[in-house]
Order: structure tokens, then C-alpha cells, then sequence
């Protein structure tokens, strides 16, 4: 079997497989045994399976398309030429490289609906992206998996929830939730799934809407808690607003360009031969400029409507180009492309819109593990890297911009914070604004090389602090210290976290997984700093992200774990994990720190995603219209050439290392007191602790507006609108009676009067029917020879034949 | 001589001339009136079942000698296949039609101790 | 014994030269006098049980006209449902029914007479019909047909496979039956079982040999045989019930 | 034959074929009486020896072979009685309805090549047609009788052979959906050749079917153990106890009849019909449907295959018949509803996924090929579309 028939069938099966745990289990769910704890395994062995074949996939993938070192700048060239020496003279036209499109998979299981242009389908599009998403979705969600059917243990019997005070001064008493909770990770994993192996941007905003509604059942898990169900309604809300936009960019797309799938796709022509109907890529980058990004056809006519209503049906073709010259349909492209985005970072708590993902902490740790730091969120940049061939310059600048807002800001209130998941999940922010940073600067390998390793250390991390949550029964680092003696698996593999994280490694040598990712997300922003001077504060917001980075991931580590217990009551309790929560821990940790390495062979997920690069990335571009100059976004391969990376390398492992140390005299040595800080830095200190007000200003500038107009308009309808249809319904009254008088008498009388006379008609026609069979029959053939006769005589000439 | 025979002897034409259409349209009328003379004239509901019988297969014999491609004369057409299969349907209608005729006499039978269609009269007005 | 000499004698000696017979007239002409001189005998009958034999002769020469007309597999059909299963069926009622006074319920003479005008009136008219069509009349011209039994299966499976005939639409485009096959197979499905809920043993509330003495006597009235129920009802003996 | 007297004899045609169809008739007539005379024999002489005796061994010399002629005789000479309450003309008329509908089915079922009465080309469906109703005459002696054991007897029967009709058609069904035709001369031909290619061994859902058949055929022909109709232990003996003399010796001969009939269809539709289990014939270079003399001979071979399978089947009821007790009625109604009926459908469901799976068979080499391309008609994608007629008369292999 090939591949192209392969890879859909085997990934299909695996998105699927989780789609069946979860009807079963939302049937069946409360009679798999006791409490249903037989849920646990129906969720596990569907998502285990799904691993099996997701890694069958990848290993199928391997064996056609092996991974190699893929070659930089001097030598890359001649590589090129050298594979495509045939296409050589044909590309020599427009100067380019002989840019081949990445190699993807792509077809229509189902066609839902199709009307017009219009064409809703389930379908697939596989590249190694694809793949490895599916391995590091699946992977993590089966160790997240195990983790939760021992850290939901408590919700196999009654529940007495001390969160939730009735009216009566008691606590809730719930009955437990084991199975749903299951039910709901079981329904997530398939529509992360979903998203990934989505053919077309139809389909992805479906599962997007899935895994947004999924979130919102497991962050409102706790319902009874007022805080876990306005924390749900709060990510709802959230994602809907940057959803607005994202269903904006869709119409755009769909309006000027009439598809929504990726890539080509095979349909019926009017002569029954399949002809090729090109897709978004191809669209926006056709193969007849070398795959370099130009305004559509469509989108051209479509903003230059006016003329085209003026042009002849005939010439219009001819005077595309010249359109597209003056500049038509660049701004739709650009809608389009920050539509999308904007759907992007609601997903993935992108500034302004970021303010959600601390408070969805709410939710049990299992599912701030990997919906909330590893695959949901992480669906925003996955979007962002799928989507990137349609993206302009400049709304790559946005992306990059916003990246970088929000990693500074995300990282400054993270040093702040005392709950234990809170800080993670600022760091989680913070991580991806480094994504969007990256691919909004161009590194398209960078951004998503981290969105990998940051899947893998931030569950290991969120499992850590789960863990300790576990064992100690509280949030609240101020509470915690010492851990380290009585949890050593955690406190080691959390180290192992942090050091992944914060990209630790000996410069040049070997690393932990963060330190590779994060070195390229570094060189490429400087890369890009250098082309674009204006622009360099986007590598100092990078370069200052990673020391606020690596110091308040080790004022948490060394808070948790260092030092002497701050609350004895806490450390008495402490214990090590049971077993089934410790195992995903290691193996995690154990990914944490290889998943950058590249084996001797080339095997490596930097070389795997550059197999997936889009077309017309690879070598620098230069663009851009909105932000009143040209950009210049540079080649990832530049940004590994001597003195980038050499800048790039040292100037992470140097704030990396300003980072750690200062967290350590503070919290470990603390020959700095964090008091004297605050006191000295105090305005800032509460404008930190208070995350920047942004939950005030947005309450201020939504919440109190609104409630505004609510009173002013419910004013409105009670003052005016009311009376007004309390007068109209006594004047309908009044009308009402004069017009019962006349029903009563007038039209009862006559309908009296006839159902009299059909009763007595009736009684006097009743007489016919004698109930005997044989006279009706009698009836029939006399009848018949009589309409006969009867017809015979009116249609004399017809019949006499 | 045969036309001579046959204008000598009219009846003796039915056995020297081929078969028409119109032969099997009166055997067709035959069974199809003695049907309705049956369900008309008898009081036992099975002979009404009978008739029904008869009925349905004067039906049949017409669409059988339209369909059939044997009888038709120079030029005139059959109805084909289709003729046939009605039939056929007819066939198997009946056979459900006379089962459940049946069970309803027997419920009658069993409810009014008879089978006289005479005293099924309950809808009488 | 002497019968087959004297009717060779008299087929030599008539006017009619043995071969100008037409064989398939004759045979039509056997097997329609048998179909409706049965008819009309179901008709004549009174006796349920000989209705029924007569009315399995009549059918059983009609499966023998259908095979004359070419209609193999319909003749067949006629024979096994008709005449093998309907007929079972039916003989199976009359004697689940058949009690000495039910046998023959005999209607009234004016009854006949009335049932006897519509009848001619009715048969005048098919008549007409049968003969007002001209090429109806004409006689067969003797075309040899292939077997209707494979393409009347394949049009039951929803594929037409027999010669389209002038003027009508290829093969291919013609409407297969395999729609009303379906639902005729439903159809049946759904009268068997009614069938069997209807005829179903009721649980009776009394004996059975009460009832079998109630309908030998023979039922005066509709009231006279209500109170026979009633009083049967009411005793609720065995021995009392049995005659007022 | 008929060619034979109008082109050799110069008799004229409508008198030629007068004498074919009567020699036809007789010809079948004697197979049903004399069948009958040599299975009465037979059964009595297995009867004895089943029981451990020697049954008649007197009358004709030795084995006493000449008892049912005796038998017959005496029956001609006994007095025809008929009860005073009987329903007269039905009385009269059962015992030929009876013998006529057994007598009918033969002209629908091959001796061998070109041996058959008539061919039919709904052959199979015309014989379990005509054979259910034979019931028929045994419903009317049943009423006409005016007896309760008689009535009792006949609608034993009517719901009995009512109700096996069912499987019964479904197993027949089976070799006519492997042949892809009704036409019982068509089925036995394909079965040409060695013995693998009888359909008993088409496939493992046609070899558990003919058991099944076999079983259904037994009570569908009223012979033990499923003769509930005649029942002599309950019903002194069913519907023919107020029958003697030359009428109920038709009842006889219609009941042998039918055996030798179903023995004949489960001969003609499962174990090769006239074909031997060595393809002798072909072996020897000869073919029966050349019309010279040797084919003639090859015919008679085969006539002589049928009959003999035949007949084995009617032994083989007959031992059924000494060895096993009789059922209960609502044991016979069980085994209809409960086991034939539903087995049967399996098979033949079985059969039909069989037949699409491995239309070649498991062992492709032994089975002909299947066979050659008719005029006509064939269904295809969207439709049908008519057969080349440069096709017609290809030979077809069916690959597997």
C-alpha cells in the first residue's frame, strides 16, 4: 500500500479511535464498573492505539521520506541545483531556486455539503508536520492519560468539594465525576485530532470550535465552583472574540477565492475528466512565480469590483495583472491573514486576549497539562505555521509584534505570582508568545521546533506541579519549601523541566530540548533584527524573555523544592505520588531532554518539520505595503551561519544563566532579599501582582459599558415600550368584545345552522349505508356499467373504435 | 378452404385460427364477472373470498395476453416484460390478500360464530 | 370401450381436415373452457368445499392458459401460489369453519336474479371492450419469444435485460422493479404476521365443547343465538350453558 | 422421435406427434406404476429384514417378487366402498387429483440428455409447483370422507407440506442460483464431469443444504418419520381410512410417485443429475448430444445413472422409515420452523457469499469451465448492455 492511501486510513483511524471512547464511555460511562472506573481504561487504550498508529504512520513516513540534515548556506544552492538539475534551466527565468512544493498528502473522506462554490468536507491533509503533531498529541495525551487515572482517584466516590460553601455554611456533597471527566478528554483529543489533520480551514474551525467547547467542559469540571465556572465562561468568551475574527479572515477567503481547502484538489470537469482545483497554497502562491506569495486572482477582482463591473467579461483576465500592480486585493490578503490570526490568539492567549489561560488553572492539573500548555493552545501556532504560506510580510509583523507583547508582559507577571500553576501557566504564555514571535520573524522551523519541545517540558512541568498539589493540597508556593527530600521524582524531573525550558545546555555542545528550539527561535530574530534595524526590539524582547525566564522558573523550583519547609502542617502531608502518576513523569522528562537532539543520521524534528516547509519560504523575501517601508523577512538558513547563531547561542546562555543566579541568591542563597525588592520596586511590584490590571481595564471598558446600555435599554423597555403594548393590548381587548357579540351570534348561528342541516342530511343519508358487503358490491358493478353507458353516450365518436 | 370451413362452421374458426388477444380478454371477462357475481351473490364470507380470487386473476389473464409477445397481431405491440411482472405482483398481493382475508374470517368466526356476511353488518347506519 | 373408435371415425369423417387445426388454438380453447366453466361453477356452487375444488380447476387452467401465452414462469407462479398455497389456505378456512349449517349459507332468489342482470350487464360491457379494439382482434402472427424467466428476475433486482420493444427506451434507461419488490417483500412480511395476530388462539373464557354445541344448533336468529351467549355467560356452567 | 416418424415413417405431423406425446405419457405412466409395483416390493422385503424377517418370499418363485402384482390384483378385485355421509363426487375425484399432480410433475423432470417429457425453462419451480398439489387431492379425500380421523389426517398434512414447502424452495433455490438457471436440464449439465463437480460438493453450505433438502423432502412426500397424515398408531390411517380397493392404490402410487420424484430432483439438483461420478462418456471420447447412435447409448447410460440414484433415494427413505419413530405434530411443525427453515436460509446465504468470494471453487483446476456466453441481455454498471455478438457462444473461465 502507498503511502497517499495509507496515511489518511491510519491517522483516520487514530483521530477516530477517540471519538468511540467517548461515545461509549458518555453511554456507558457509569456502568464500566464500579463508579465507572473502567472508564479510565477505554479512554487510555483508544488514545494508546492512537499513539500505535500514529507512530506506524510515522515510521511509514520515515521509510519514504527520510529525515536528513537539511544543508545551509554555502552548500545549499548547489543542492538544490543538483536535485533538480532538470528543472534548473526552466527555473532560470525568474531567478529562483527550482522550489519544489513541500511534499503533502491531501483528499475528501465526506463531502457534507455542496452548494455552488460552496464545498464543506471532511478531509485530510498530511505532511510531517501532520505526523509529528499526531505523535506529540497522542504521546502526551496517553501519559496525561494514565497521570489523570491517579490523579482523578478522588472522584470514584462521594466528593466532598471544600471549595464550594452552600448557603448553610456546609460543603457540597457531589456524587463522583470519574467517567465524564474521561469522556471529556476522550471528545478533546479527538477534535485536537481533528485540527491537525484537517484538509481545509472549514474544517479546522469546526474542530477549533470543538476543542474550544471541550475546554469549557474540563476547565467548569469543578461547575459547583463559582470561580472554575466563570474561569470556563471566560475562555469561551475569550476564544469567541478572537473566533470573531477568524470567521472574518474564512469569508474573506472564501468570498474572494471560493475554497477553503489547502491544497489541490482532484474534482469532476464538465467533461467527466478530473481536473486540478487549486487550493489556498497554490493560490496564493502559484507554481508560475517559484511559489513566491502574490495577491490571487480572486481576491484582485474581488477588490476591484468597480471595474470589473466597467471591463468586459473577455478582458477582464488580461487586466489582472495590472490591477494587482496598483495594488488591488492586498489589503484582503492582509484581512485575511490577521482574520486568522486573530482566531490564533484567542486559541492561544496571544495579547490582548491572554488573560484567560492563568484562570483556566481552574480545571483539574491532567487537563491544564495538556489542553492548557501542551496541544490546545498549542493549536493557535500550529495554525499560524499550517496557514503560514498565506501570511504577507506584514502580517507577519503583526504576529511577530503581538508575540512579543505578550511575551513580556505574560513573563513579568509570572515573576510575581505565588500559585505554583499560575506561574506555569504565564510561562505557558509567555512560551507561546516566543512561537508566534518566531514565526512571525520568519523562523517557521523555530516556532514550531518549540511548539514541539514545549509541548513535551510544559506537561512534564504541569504533571510536576500537579504532583505537588497532590501531595501538599494547596496552590500556594509560599506554602511549599523543602519538597525535595520527601518527592524526589518529582523535584528531579521538575528540574529537568525547568532546565529544558529555560534552554539549558553547554553552548555548542548538547542541550536539553528547550536549549536547541530556543536558540533558533533567538538567531532568527536577531537574523531579523539585523535586516530590519527598525525592528530590533524584537530580539531584545526575546533576549529578555528568556532571562525573566530562567529566573522565575527557578524562583518556583527553588521555592517548591530548596530550602527548609515554610509550613510544617504542608510538609508533614507530603508524599511522593503513587506510581501510575510518577511513570508519565520520567518518560516525559526523558523526552524533555531529547526531543531536540539530532541522531547521527539526521533524524531529528528540525530536519522532520523542514521537510514540510512551505513553498516559497526558504530563501529571504522581501515585502510588505502596510507599516510604510519594506520588510525583509530573512531565510531561516542565515540565522545558522556563524555569527548569528554564535550571538544568538551566547546571548541565551548568558541570560539563561544572569537568570538562574539571580533566583538563586534570592531564593536559594538569599543573600537578596525578594522583600527589600518589592518594597523598593513597590508601584511596580503591584502593578505586576495585579497582572497589569488588564482584567480591570477590561472590566472597566466591556463589562461596565455594557452594563451600561443593559440599564439604559431595560429603562427604555420598561418606561416606553411597555405601556405602549399594555395600551395596545387593552385596545385589543375592547375589539375583542365587540367582535365576540358578532361571533356569537352572527357566525355560530350560521355555522349552528349548517351543522344542523349536515346532521339531519346525515341522518337521512345514513339510510344508504347497509352495511352489506354484498350490496356494495352490487353497487360497484352497476355503477360501473353505468358511468360506462353514460361515457359511451357523451364520448360516442371515442368509443365506437 | 379453411375460410370456407370456417364461414361454413363459425365456431369451427376458434380451432383453426390462431389466438388473439381478444380470445384471452373474454376469458378475462369470463373469470373477472363470475367474480363479481360470486362476491355479489354469496352470503359465506369464503365464497366472497373466492370471488375475489376470481376477480383478481380475470385481472391477470388480461396483463398476461397483453404482455404476451405470442398473441399479438402483424404490427401491434405487447406490452412486454412489464405486463408480466404486474401480474406477478398481482399474484403475490393476492396471496397476502387472501391470508389476511382469511385470518378476518376466522376472527369474525370466532367473535360472531359465523361466516355469514350478511350478519357483518355492525357498520350498518 | 367403444368410445375412441367412434370418435376416430368421427374426426375422419368430418368436414374438418385433422390438419388444419391449429393445436394451440385447440389446447387455448380446452384449457378456457375448463377456466370458465369452472367459474362460472364456483359461482353456481353451493357447498363451500366444492367451490374451492372448482375454483382450483378454474385457476389450475389458467396457470395452463398463462403457459400457452408464453408466461412460463407466471403459469408456474399461478400454480404453486394460487393453486398450492391461497388455495391450501382457503380449503384450510373452510374447514376450520365448517360446520353442517355454515357449509352451505344459501342466498335469496332475488338476490341471484339481481347479481344475474349486473352480471350480463357487466360482461356485455367487457365484451364490447374485448372486441371494440381492432388490432386486438387480429389474430397472432406468430412471433416466437425467448423465456421471460431470467429477465423477469433481473427486472426484480432493479437491471432491465429484455429486448426494449419498438420505440421504447433502450435497455439501460427502463425502470428495473426492484423498488416494488421491496416493498412487496415487506408487504408480505407485515400480512403474515397480522395474519397471525389476527387468527391467533384467543384465550376463551369458557369451554370449547360448549361453543361447538352452540353452532351445531342451528341459529334461529341473530337474538335467539346472543342469548345462547348471554345465558352461557351468566351460568357459567358447563352443563347449563349448552340450551336455553 | 417425432422427426423420426413424419420424416422416416411419413406419418402425418399432427398424428406423429399425437403417438410421441402418448408413447411419452405411457412411457412415464409405467415409470410411476411400475416403480411403484418394484418399491412396494422392496419395501416390504426391507421391511422384514430391518424387523428380522424375511418379508414375502413365496408368491413369483423365489423373494416372493411378484407380491405387489398379487397385491394389485387383489386390490383391482376388491369392492369400492364409500362411507354413507361422504361428499361423493370429492370422494371420487381425490385419489386422481392426488395421482394426476404426482403424475404432472414428470413431465418436467430429464431421464437424461434430451429424455424429458417436455423441457421447461422454469423446469425446478414447474415440479415443486405441480408436486404442492398433490396436498391438494389429500385435503379433499380428507373432507370428502366424512370421517374424523380422515379430516384429522388431512389437515395434518395441509399444514405440514404448507410449511416445508418454505425450506424446501430455499434449498432448491441454492443449485438454481449456482447454475444460474431453472431449466433442470441446464443444472444437470453443468454438473458434467467427475464427481467434484456434483454441487453437493460445490461448496460446504450446498453440502449441509442437501441434508437439509433431504429432510425436507421426506415430510414434504408424508413418509415416516413425518407421516403424520396417515398416522395408523392415532389415525387409523389418516386421510385415506375410508378409501379401498383401486382408489386407494392411487393414493400408492401417488406417494410413491412423489418419493421417486424428490429422489430424482435431489439426484438432478445435488449429485449430478444423469452424470455418473467418472465422466465414462467423455472419457471414452463420446458425447450424448451428437444424435448419432452412440450418443443415444451415452443417453442411456445416463438414464440409467438417474434411475439408479433415483432409486437409492427411495431405499434410503424407506430405511429412514424402518428405523426412526415417528414425531409428534408439533415435533414436525418444530423442525420445519425452527431448524429447516432457518438452516436453509443460512445456507443459502452462505452459498450465495460463497459463490461470490470463490466463484472458481476452491481447487480451480477441477471445475469446468463456467460456461459459454448466451445471446441476450447483460447487467453492467448503470444498467445493462447487450451481449457482442461477436461474444456469443465464448467460452467463459470464472477466475477465482
Amino acid at each position: 500500500m502507498d503511502l497517499a492511501s495509507q496515511l489518511p486510513q491510519l491517522l483516520g483511524l487514530a483521530w477516530l479511535l477517540p471519538l468511540a471512547s467517548f461515545v461509549l464511555i458518555l453511554f456507558f460511562g457509569p456502568r464500566m464498573g464500579p463508579h465507572g472506573r473502567n472508564a479510565a481504561w477505554v479512554a487510555t487504550a483508544a488514545i494508546v492505539t492512537s499513539l500505535v498508529l500514529s507512530l506506524v504512520a510515522f515510521v511509514s513516513w520515515l521509510g519514504v521520506h527520510p529525515a536528513v540534515a537539511a544543508h545551509h548556506g554555502g552548500d545549499h544552492g548547489a543542492a538544490h541545483a543538483g536535485d533538480h538539475a532538470d528543472a534548473a534551466g526552466h527555473d532560470a527565468d525568474h531567478g529562483s531556486h527550482a522550489v519544489q512544493p513541500p511534499v503533502a498528502y491531501s483528499g475528501d473522506w465526506y463531502t457534507l455539503y455542496e452548494a455552488g462554490r460552496l464545498k464543506l468536507s471532511i478531509g485530510w491533509y498530511i505532511d510531517s508536520l501532520t505526523i509529528l503533531m499526531f505523535v506529540v498529541v497522542t504521546f502526551i495525551a496517553t501519559c496525561i492519560h494514565v497521570y489523570a487515572s491517579g490523579y482523578m482517584h478522588d472522584e470514584l466516590h462521594e466528593v466532598t468539594d471544600h471549595e464550594v460553601h452552600l448557603t448553610d455554611g456546609s460543603h457540597l456533597h457531589r456524587p463522583g465525576r470519574f467517567p465524564r471527566f474521561f469522556q471529556a478528554l476522550s471528545l478533546f483529543c479527538f477534535s485536537m485530532m481533528g485540527i491537525l489533520i484537517a484538509g481545509n480551514l472549514a474544517m479546522v474551525f469546526i474542530f477549533w470550535e470543538l476543542v474550544g467547547i471541550c475546554s469549557w467542559f474540563l476547565i467548569g469540571f469543578y461547575y459547583e465552583r463559582k470561580s472554575a465556572s466563570n474561569a470556563a465562561n471566560k475562555a469561551f468568551l475569550f476564544n469567541r472574540v478572537g473566533d470573531f475574527g477568524m470567521l472574518i479572515g474564512l469569508m474573506a477567503l472564501w468570498g474572494a477565492l471560493g475554497t477553503l481547502h489547502f491544497a489541490d484538489s482532484q474534482v469532476p470537469g464538465p467533461d467527466g475528466q478530473p481536473v486540478s482545483r487549486p487550493g489556498l497554497f497554490s493560490l496564493v502562491r502559484p507554481a508560475e512565480t517559484g511559489h513566491a506569495l502574490r495577491v490571487p486572482d480572486g481576491m484582485v477582482k474581488f477588490a476591484a469590483a468597480e471595474k470589473v463591473a466597467k471591463t468586459a467579461p473577455g478582458d477582464v483576465a488580461g487586466k489582472v495583472d495590472a490591477w494587482r500592480a496598483e495594488g488591488f486585493g492586498k489589503w484582503l490578503l492582509f484581512i485575511a491573514g490577521v482574520g486568522i490570526f486573530c482566531g490564533c490568539a484567542g486559541k492561544s492567549a496571544q495579547f490582548p486576549l491572554f488573560v484567560w489561560l492563568p484562570d483556566a488553572m481552574e480545571g483539574p492539573t491532567p487537563v491544564s497539562a495538556l489542553v492548557h500548555s501542551a496541544t490546545m493552545v498549542a493549536a493557535g501556532v500550529y495554525l499560524v505555521g499550517r496557514f503560514f504560506p498565506v501570511l504577507t510580510p506584514d502580517v507577519l509583523l503583526v504576529i511577530a509584534y503581538i508575540g512579543a507583547i505578550t511575551l513580556f508582559i505574560a513573563a513579568t507577571i509570572a515573576l510575581v505570582a505565588n500559585d505554583i500553576k499560575r506561574v506555569l501557566a504565564y510561562s505557558t504564555v509567555s512560551q507561546l508568545g516566543y512561537m508566534m514571535l518566531a514565526l512571525g520573524v520568519g523562523g517557521w522551523v523555530a516556532g514550531l521546533f518549540h511548539l514541539v519541545t514545549h509541548a513535551f517540558f510544559k506537561s512534564l512541568l504541569f504533571l510536576c506541579s500537579g504532583s505537588v498539589i497532590h501531595a501538599c493540597h494547596t496552590n500556594d508556593m509560599r506554602k511549599m519549601g523543602g519538597l525535595a527530600k520527601v518527592m524526589p521524582y518529582t523535584a528531579g524531573t521538575m528540574l529537568v523541566g525547568c532546565l529544558a525550558i529555560i534552554g539549558a545546555g553547554i553552548p555548542f555542545v548538547i542541550g536539553l530540548s528547550g536549549y536547541y528550539s530556543k536558540d533558533s527561535i533567538l538567531a532568527q530574530a536577531l537574523s531579523f533584527s539585523q535586516a530590519n534595524p527598525r525592528h530590533s526590539i524584537l530580539f531584545l524582547a526575546v533576549a529578555g524573555g528568556a532571562f525573566l525566564t530562567a529566573f522565575y522558573m527557578f524562583r518556583l523550583w527553588f521555592m517548591t523544592f530548596a530550602g527548609t519547609p515554610r509550613d510544617h502542617h504542608v510538609a508533614e502531608h507530603a508524599h511522593e505520588s503513587p506510581q501510575v502518576m510518577v511513570m508519565p513523569l520520567l518518560v516525559l522528562a526523558v523526552l524533555a531532554v531529547v526531543a531536540g537532539w539530532t541522531l547521527p543520521g539526521g533524524f531529528g524534528i528540525a530536519n522532520l518539520l523542514e521537510q514540510s516547509r512551505p513553498a516559497g519560504t526558504t530563501e529571504t523575501v522581501q515585502g510588505g505595503f502596510a507599516f510604510g517601508q519594506t520588510l525583509t523577512v530573512p531565510a531561516e538558513y542565515l540565522s545558522h551561519e556563524g555569527t548569528i547563531h554564535v550571538t544568538a547561542t551566547m546571548t541565551a546562555f548568558a541570560t539563561a544563566l544572569g537568570g538562574v543566579l539571580l533566583a538563586a541568591a534570592m531564593y536559594l542563597w538569599r543573600v537578596i532579599s525578594p522583600a527589600a525588592i518589592a518594597t523598593i520596586f513597590r508601584p511596580v511590584f503591584i502593578f505586576l501582582a495585579n497582572r497589569w490590571y488588564f482584567d480591570e481595564l477590561y472590566h472597566a471598558l466591556f463589562v461596565v459599558p455594557a452594563h451600561r446600555l443593559a440599564a439604559v435599554a431595560s429603562g427604555i423597555d420598561q418606561g416606553l415600550i411597555d405601556p405602549f403594548i399594555n395600551g395596545l393590548a387593552w385596545t385589543a381587548r375592547q375589539v375583542a368584545g365587540i367582535d365576540a357579540w358578532i361571533d356569537r351570534t352572527l357566525v355560530d348561528g350560521l355555522g349552528h345552522a349548517t351543522a344542523s342541516a349536515t346532521w339531519s342530511a346525515g341522518l337521512e343519508l345514513k339510510k344508504l349505508q347497509t352495511g352489506s358487503l354484498r350490496q356494495y358490491v352490487m353497487f360497484i358493478a352497476a355503477g360501473t356499467v353505468a358511468l360506462f353507458v353514460l361515457a359511451s353516450i357523451v364520448f360516442r365518436s371515442s368509443l365506437a373504435g | 378452404m379453411n375460410i370456407v370451413v370456417a364461414s361454413a362452421v363459425p365456431l369451427l374458426g376458434l380451432i383453426t385460427e390462431p389466438v388473439s388477444v381478444a380470445h384471452y380478454l373474454v376469458v378475462g371477462a369470463i373469470l373477472f364477472v363470475s367474480g363479481v357475481v360470486c362476491m355479489a351473490m354469496k352470503r359465506n364470507a369464503l365464497g366472497v373470498l373466492m370471488g375475489i380470487e376470481l376477480v383478481l386473476n380475470g385481472a391477470n389473464v388480461n396483463f398476461v395476453a397483453f404482455a404476451s409477445p405470442y398473441l399479438q397481431g402483424e404490427g401491434s405491440r405487447s406490452l412486454g416484460l412489464d405486463g408480466q411482472v404486474i401480474a406477478l405482483f398481482v399474484i403475490l398481493l393476492a396471496a397476502a390478500e387472501a391470508a389476511v382475508a382469511l385470518a378476518i374470517t376466522l376472527n369474525f368466526y370466532n367473535n360472531h360464530a359465523t361466516v355469514d356476511v350478511d350478519r357483518a353488518d355492525d357498520l350498518k347506519g | 370401450m367403444s368410445a375412441l373408435p367412434m370418435i376416430a371415425g368421427a374426426l375422419i369423417a368430418a368436414p374438418l381436415p385433422v390438419a388444419a387445426i391449429n393445436w394451440h388454438s385447440l389446447f387455448f380453447l380446452l384449457f378456457a373452457s375448463v377456466s370458465c366453466g369452472f367459474a362460472v361453477a364456483v359461482v353456481a356452487a353451493d357447498n363451500v368445499v366444492r367451490m374451492a375444488f372448482y375454483l382450483v380447476l378454474s385457476l389450475g387452467a389458467t396457470a395452463g392458459l398463462f403457459f400457452l401465452a408464453g408466461a412460463e414462469f407466471l403459469g408456474a407462479m399461478q400454480l404453486m401460489i394460487y393453486v398450492g398455497g391461497t388455495l391450501v389456505l382457503l380449503v384450510f378456512g373452510v374447514m376450520l369453519t365448517a360446520q353442517a349449517p355454515l357449509v352451505a349459507i344459501k342466498g335469496s332468489g332475488r338476490d341471484r336474479v339481481l347479481a344475474g342482470i349486473v352480471g350480463v350487464a357487466l360482461l356485455a360491457l367487457l365484451l364490447q371492450a374485448a372486441f371494440s379494439v381492432k388490432p386486438w382482434r387480429a389474430p397472432a402472427a406468430g412471433v416466437v419469444a425467448e423465456p421471460a424467466a431470467t429477465p423477469i428476475g433481473m427486472s426484480l433486482v432493479g437491471v432491465r435485460v429484455d429486448e426494449p420493444a419498438v420505440g421504447a427506451p433502450a435497455a439501460n434507461k427502463r425502470p428495473g422493479y426492484m423498488l416494488p419488490f421491496e416493498i412487496v417483500s415487506i408487504h408480505l412480511l407485515v400480512v403474515l404476521v397480522g395474519a397471525a395476530y389476527l387468527a391467533r388462539a384467543k384465550r376463551r373464557k369458557v369451554p370449547r365443547a360448549i361453543e361447538v354445541a352452540a353452532s351445531v344448533e342451528p341459529p334461529a336468529s341473530v337474538a335467539e343465538h346472543a342469548s345462547i351467549g348471554r345465558e352461557r355467560h351468566r351460568s357459567g356452567s358447563v352443563l347449563a350453558g349448552g340450551r336455553p | 422421435m417425432a422427426e423420426f416418424l413424419i420424416n422416416t415413417v411419413r406419418l402425418p405431423a399432427w398424428l406423429a406427434w399425437s403417438v410421441t406425446a402418448g408413447v411419452a405419457a405411457a412411457l412415464i405412466l409405467n415409470v410411476i406404476a411400475g416403480g411403484a409395483l418394484v418399491f412396494i416390493w422392496a419395501e416390504r422385503k426391507i421391511a422384514g429384514r430391518i424387523q428380522d424377517r424375511l418379508g414375502p418370499t413365496r408368491t413369483g418363485g423365489k423373494f416372493g417378487w411378484l407380491q405387489s402384482l398379487a397385491d394389485g390384483l387383489k386390490l383391482l378385485a376388491k369392492e369400492d366402498l364409500m362411507p354413507d355421509g361422504a361428499d361423493g363426487m370429492l370422494f371420487r375425484l381425490a385419489p386422481y387429483v392426488s395421482f394426476c399432480a404426482s403424475f404432472c410433475a414428470f413431465i418436467a423432470l430429464p431421464f437424461a440428455f434430451d429424455f424429458i417429457g417436455q423441457r421447461m425453462n422454469v423446469g425446478v419451480f414447474f415440479v415443486i409447483a405441480v408436486l404442492g398439489i398433490e396436498v391438494f387431492g389429500v385435503i379433499l379425500a380428507g373432507y370428502a370422507s366424512a370421517s374424523k380421523w380422515s379430516l384429522f389426517g388431512a389437515m395434518r398434512e395441509a399444514a405440514q407440506v404448507v410449511s416445508y414447502e418454505v425450506p424446501l424452495g430455499m434449498c432448491v433455490v441454492v443449485p438454481v442460483m449456482l447454475a444460474g438457471s431453472m431449466d433442470l436440464v441446464t443444472i444437470a449439465e453443468k454438473q458434467a464431469g467427475w464427481l467434484t463437480n456434483w454441487y453437493l460438493f460445490h461448496d460446504p453450505f450446498t453440502f449441509v443444504i442437501f441434508w437439509v433438502y433431504v429432510t425436507c423432502a421426506v415430510a414434504s412426500v408424508n413418509r415416516a418419520p413425518f407421516d403424520l397424515a396417515e398416522a395408523e398408531s392415532e389415525l387409523v390411517a389418516g386421510f385415506h381410512t375410508e378409501y379401498s380397493g383401486l382408489r386407494w392404490s392411487y393414493f400408492f402410487m401417488a406417494e410413491y410417485g412423489s418419493m421417486f420424484l424428490v429422489s430424482a430432483l435431489a439426484a438432478l439438483l445435488f449429485l449430478g443429475g444423469w452424470n455418473g461420478p467418472v465422466p465414462v462418456a467423455s472419457l471414452l471420447g463420446l458425447s450424448e448430444g451428437t444424435g448419432d447412435t452412440a450418443s443415444y447409448f451415452v443417453r442411456l447410460l445416463g438414464m440409467a445413472n438417474l434411475l439408479g440414484k433415483a432409486s437409492l433415494g427411495v431405499l434410503i427413505m424407506m430405511w429412514i422409515r424402518w428405523t426412526l419413530p415417528r414425531l409428534r405434530i408439533d415435533q414436525v411443525m418444530m423442525t420445519c420452523l425452527k431448524y429447516c427453515t432457518p438452516l436453509a436460509a443460512a445456507m443459502f446465504l452462505g452459498a450465495m457469499l460463497w459463490q461470490i468470494a470463490l466463484p472458481g471453487g476452491l481447487v480451480p483446476g477441477l471445475r469446468r469451465p463456467a460456461g459459454e456466453i448466451r445471446e441476450g441481455w447483460l447487467p453492467g454498471p448503470g444498467g445493462a448492455f447487450k451481449v457482442r455478438s461477436a461474444d456469443v457462444g465464448k467460452v467463459v473461465q470464472v477466475s477465482p
